[in-house]
């Protein structure tokens, strides 16, 4: 079931202008504070009418201006996690998760109430109002709520925005698990490229209402040119990865196109596929394969550009196997080393920075 | 200078004629001050600055003149009324009744109502109650009665219809078109209709006393006849 | 108590009670109705409507008291329909006391209604339809509880104004004892005689006792609902 | 038109203006400080005090009037108190009037006021708080127009209702023209007599459409107003 | 002016119980969704009177229990930055902006209106009402606010949350300066390591309503007990450290106590003191220093110990000079270079792993 976008909406400070296209999976939609995503979500929820274009899911019509269709927002049956929370203050929690679960037509099926209250840790708070819960509980409740009601769809704003780290982990891969499972199409706004590299099947960068850079999210995230897009401590490359073996000591050997990668050992059997992320300022570039160190990780590879920012930094793209890496390095560093587009070169990397949260079993 | 009339509601017509006579007369003005007589005898109670009272109701003038509040000696009966029994405009044309304790009342009524005026509160009820037991056809009658809370009400109610017969004063009768009278009371079939007029305490000067000498002039009967009342004392 | 008053008083207590809550028991559902809609519909007519719902309350009441009695007497169109289509009556009857009573109360109930739907946010609303729930749902499970406060307090408001309510009862339906003789009618004649004024103050008694009783119930009603809408 | 009502009509509509205009203005901070009393604080009394407000609308009419006449009247306690240390006479005034009307229309400013008190989030007033304001100074900036559609929805109520009320006002002021003739009065008046029921009609009319302006301009201004919190 | 808090208070799942000394600076409440953060700010702010015990700033008693002391909100002059907004919806963003400002006592003084609506880049949108701003508008309208009272100390509920990395990396460092040039203190909720390591001067980490560890940032950090309460990904330490010089290719050299840092240029003067985070992750160890590699900096250290985690990795907390640094590396790694206590190593950290971000101008 794929997403089709195409709309005109004028709004303060600008028109929006979006056309895009949601493959299954998960889409994260990724730009600055006011870029017009909630809007976007908004219109696919159908809250919002937009002036003009059309919003397809899965073959059917939501909305099409010209046509003059727009199907009522109840009959959408898309499970929305609003960024306000918008819970209702006079049921227990508990009813508000299972408010939508009546709706969900014959023969449907998804998480149980249990299931969903014990992942998102609300299980102790079930008969409590929301008036009295802390800022994430409250954030919590409306996750749950969304998954309860069993949408054909999630459209989630900053879900995890007000979330500590560890609960984060939690429910990450629980959402991965549903959109592998379920093949529940994604529509994932967030700050945090954790996440959306992490989750993300592809990505649209929106910047003042307008569409800047969508695509598969390895490509995207990998584009130097979006680095500043993305922010320089966030820019890195997605590498598919085939779960090799598993060690006897923890870790877990995966094959990407340009050699092995260890990790901490992933719960997935061998043969599985999945992604690895690589931040740019996680690779070390070297002349030759170092000796003695802690990184277990070393790739072979071919410098494809050099690009020097304002600052003493510089980012080089790698071609390693079939994939493109990032790195990110000083200036110096690069003189240092000579470095030049063509140049053999060992990227090292800390195999301990390709954390779990950046594994997606994409 | 005005002098203000605290008058029964049922008189506005009339008195609003006489006060413009008045004014054109003299070139003072009379103000008169129409309510229910109860309303305007406590108000009177709680010195309200009026000159002149004329009630619908014996009872509230014995009760201010109790009380000390008319200047002594100016009570007057000024009016006299009677009480009808009147049809509305869903009566057949030939109904015709003749009051009298033989009358059948309550089966002329069938499934309809009387309307009347509050039998225990307002003048006109308590009078069209008086003549109904006098003439013995009260017990019969009472459970039909709808009582209005005055006398205009209890004629709208036959007026529209809504109510076949209905006690009223004959004054009130006459002014409206919708209904008919059928017969009138026997003036001894209940007390006297009078309608007592006095000068109050607090308001007594030479003005008041020149409206209201006017008030029993020739001038002003003729327009109380007019309208349907009686003089007291002709 | 049972001294203190007579059978006549009694029942005109008791009928009070009826036509009072009978007349905001059924004009309240019509209320929300109305109040949803001026709250939150546009359509053609909303500022007539408005304005006709207003007019008991504009009018002095024997005026809306003729009124009733022109529309839904006997003879009147409205009257005459709904007893040709219904068997329904209205004069001299309770029942016409009733709709008297919810006339004069309707605008008490509506206003009040209106401004706790205004105060709901749409989001909450739209947040139910995400979910799932077609309008009337979301009406229901959302709306109608967060509004509560507002109803408990046009419903007080309203029957408030059922129990005094006078001028338009007896002109519509005149005062039967046992039928139409509500509370103030019987209170309004001990007024008009002399001396009657000590009768009439122990019904006053009695209409105050019952109307706070109420007040407190729906207090206490009200403090519960708007605790919940709170969320804590 | 001038030669369409008589100059006594006239007098009566332009009184019935004056008198609800400043019984609601007048009673309105009253009323937004009640309401407010009422929605956020506790005090003993709050139920007594509740109740009282609601009386006038508990009570029939003649009897609010009558329990006027007793107590403001030149005789009664209060209104001699006023008298001899104000100078202020209400009995058979414009000002008993207007003071009849505001009394008879304090509990629908109240109630609607009261609501609006109720649905404003305490997080915002909180808030003003934290950044310095005193508790009169968040009230007027924070609180005040975050309930101005609920308090033009109660002096909307109000004055309709001041507009209409008719029965504790004859009762306690009488029905003098040009002093205490309101427009119900006058329409009363022409209602007791044989023919009067056109000349009634004529004044209802007037009534209404007054009633019916001003209900319209409330509705503006209510609608800005809602705008205006909802912060859009 | 310092912050003492010592309340107890009983909340729906556990009792609220915590006492701690929040010095100058910047004092991150740190702990998981629920934990208590929010209701300690309350409670400091006024806006909840706690059941029992006191509450004073700078030697002015706030509130105290037994002495039935509880200052009117008002008169705390607390700039609150609410987790939930809390804007005024009939005001426009300016109105909002200013309202505090009136009650700022004579001969107070702050930034500007201009300056602060430049800095949230809310400059366009002075006019507008908050009702329809995007999330991150509203919260930056609530930020400006809460500085334009020209309060006595700053209360921040996750301000930043909702916030783009961009955006955030503008408001930051002026964060930074206000604590700095004005000594305004603030009491900081964040879940973001990131944001706490770099603002923080003292940490308190709350865990079910009791304080579980509290003191100066740099101990609090660099407690490897701490790891898994911080996250694994954020655990890292914090080095005191001093601008050397700045060299002509960009880059700025700082010295440590264990040696000297190169970092992409900062702003800041020779001398002057500063502070850099070094997480974990980012420390590769290496028996001998490495050549023709690209990683600038390496410090010499000493193992201190060794915690081998649940998983297949590893914590090693190294001596380097007066400092202590934190590495995180896999189980192999630690066997493949026989790693033990009192070993002599070299901790390579990619100059560019210490990023903006975590340099403190503390
Ligand atoms: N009014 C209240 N009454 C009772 N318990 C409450 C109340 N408000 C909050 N709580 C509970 O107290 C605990 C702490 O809440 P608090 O809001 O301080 O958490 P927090 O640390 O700010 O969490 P978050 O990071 O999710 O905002 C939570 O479990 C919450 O459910
Ligand atoms: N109702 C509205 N009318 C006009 N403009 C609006 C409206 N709602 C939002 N905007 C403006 O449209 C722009 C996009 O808003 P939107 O809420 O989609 O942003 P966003 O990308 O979700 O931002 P954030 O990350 O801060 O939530 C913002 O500049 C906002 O001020
Ligand atoms: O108004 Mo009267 O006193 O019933 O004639
Ligand atoms: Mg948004
Ligand atoms: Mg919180």
């Amino acid at each position: 079931m794929s997403l089709t976008v195409d709309i005109t909406h004028p709004l303060a400070g600008f028109d929006l202008n979006v056309a895009f296209e949601a493959p299954e999976g998960v889409t994260a939609l990724f730009g600055r504070s006011g870029a017009g995503k909630t809007t976007v979500i908004n219109a696919v929820s159908g809250l919002l009418k937009p002036q003009q274009g059309r919003i397809l899911l899965g073959g059917e019509t939501l909305f099409d201006a010209k046509a003059r269709v727009n199907l009522p927002i109840h009959r959408r049956r898309l499970g929305y996690v609003f960024q306000d929370g918008r819970l209702f203050p006079h049921m227990s929690v508990r009813q508000n998760m299972m408010y939508g679960r009546r709706f969900a037509p014959r023969g449907a099926s998804g998480p149980g109430l249990e299931e969903v209250a014990d992942l998102l840790g609300l299980t102790a708070m079930l008969d409590r109002r929301p008036g009295a819960l802390s800022g994430g509980e409250k954030q919590r409740v409306a996750i749950g709520r969304a998954l309860l009601s069993w949408p054909r769809m999630l459209l989630m704003d900053e879900p995890l925005a007000a979330l500590d780290a560890a609960r984060k982990e939690e429910i990450l891969p629980y959402l991965e698990r549903l959109r592998d499972r379920a093949g529940l199409p994604i529509l994932y706004v967030s700050h945090s490229m954790a996440e959306v590299a992490r989750l993300a099947t592809s990505v649209v960068v929106l910047e003042a209402g307008q569409v800047v850079r969508s695509g598969p999210a390895e490509q995207v995230l990998s584009d130097p040119a979006l680095v500043h897009q993305i922010g320089l401590r966030e820019a890195g490359a997605l590498l598919p990865a085939t779960v090799a073996r598993h060690h006897d000591d923890g870790l877990t050997e995966l094959s990407v196109s340009g050699g092995r990668l260890f990790l901490p050992h992933l719960d997935m059997a061998p043969g599985s596929h999945t992604r690895v992320r690589i931040l740019a300022q996680d690779v070390m570039l070297a002349l030759e394969p170092p000796n003695g160190i802690s990184a277990l990780n070393i790739l072979r590879g071919e410098i494809v550009t050099l690009r020097e920012g304002s600052g003493p930094g510089a980012i080089v793209q790698l071609q390693s196997g079939e994939d493109k890496l990032l790195s990110r390095i000083t200036r110096r560093s690069a003189q240092a080393l000579h470095l030049s587009p063509g140049q053999r070169i060992y990227a090292v990397i800390k195999s301990v920075a390709i954390a779990r949260g950046d594994i997606g079993a994409g | 200078g005005t002098t203000t009339v605290f008058a029964a509601a049922s008189l506005k017509n009339a008195m609003d004629e006489i006060a413009a006579d008045y004014k054109a007369e003299t070139g003072n003005e009379i103000l008169p001050s129409y309510a229910g007589s109860s309303k305007l005898a406590r108000q009177i109670q709680q010195g309200a600055p009026a000159q002149i009272f004329i009630s619908a109701n014996p009872g509230w003038m014995d009760t201010l003149e109790k009380d000390g509040l008319l200047v002594d000696g100016t009570r007057v009966d000024l009016l006299l009324n009677s009480i009808v029994l009147i049809a509305g405009p869903g009566a057949s044309a030939d109904l015709s009744v003749k009051i009298g304790p033989d009358t059948d009342l309550a089966t002329l009524l069938g499934d309809g109502r009387l309307a009347m005026a509050l039998v225990d509160a307002v003048p006109a009820g308590i009078y069209g109650k008086a003549a109904l037991s006098s003439l013995g056809l009260w017990d019969s009658v009472e459970p039909k009665v709808a009582q209005a809370d005055n006398v205009r009400a209890a004629l709208r109610l036959v007026g529209s219809g809504e109510a076949p017969m209905g006690i009223v004063y004959a004054t009130d009768a006459a002014a409206d078109p919708q209904v008919r009278v059928l017969d009138t009371f026997p003036a001894d079939s209940h007390p006297a209709i009078v309608y007592p007029a006095a000068i109050l305490k607090d308001g007594d000067s030479d003005q008041t006393r020149a409206v209201f000498a006017y008030l029993t002039s020739d001038a002003a009967r003729a327009v109380f006849k007019a309208h349907g009342f009686g003089i007291a004392g002709e | 108590m049972t001294d203190w008053l007579g059978p006549a008083e009694w029942q005109a207590v008791a009928l009070s009670l009826k036509v009072s809550l009978w007349a905001i028991g059924l004009s309240l559902p019509i209320g929300i109705l109305a109040a949803y809609a001026l709250a939150r519909w546009d359509f053609p007519g909303k500022q007539l409507l408005n304005g006709i719902i207003h007019l008991p309350l504009i009018l002095p009441p024997v005026v809306t008291g003729y009124l009733l009695l022109l529309s839904f007497g006997r003879r009147g169109p409205v009257g005459s329909f709904l007893y040709e289509w219904f068997g329904l009556i209205f004069a001299f009857r309770w029942t016409g006391a009733a709709l008297a009573a919810s006339i004069m109360a309707f605008p008490l109930m509506v206003r009040s209604i209106r401004l706790a739907v205004e105060s709901v946010d749409p989001k909450l609303e739209q947040a139910a339809a995400t979910l799932g729930a077609p309008r009337l749902w979301v009406f229901f499970t959302v709306t109608l509880p967060l509004i509560l406060p507002g109803v408990i307090a046009g419903a007080i408001l309203g029957f408030a104004k059922a129990m005094g309510e006078f001028g338009a009862t007896i002109t519509f339906v005149s005062n039967i004892p046992g039928q139409t003789q509500t509370l103030p009618s019987a209170i309004y004649t001990f007024l008009q005689v002399p001396g009657g004024e000590t009768q009439a103050m122990r019904l006053v008694l009695v209409s105050v006792t019952v109307a706070m009783g109420a007040l407190a119930i729906s207090e206490i009603l009200a403090r519960r609902a708007a605790k919940r809408v709170s969320g804590a």
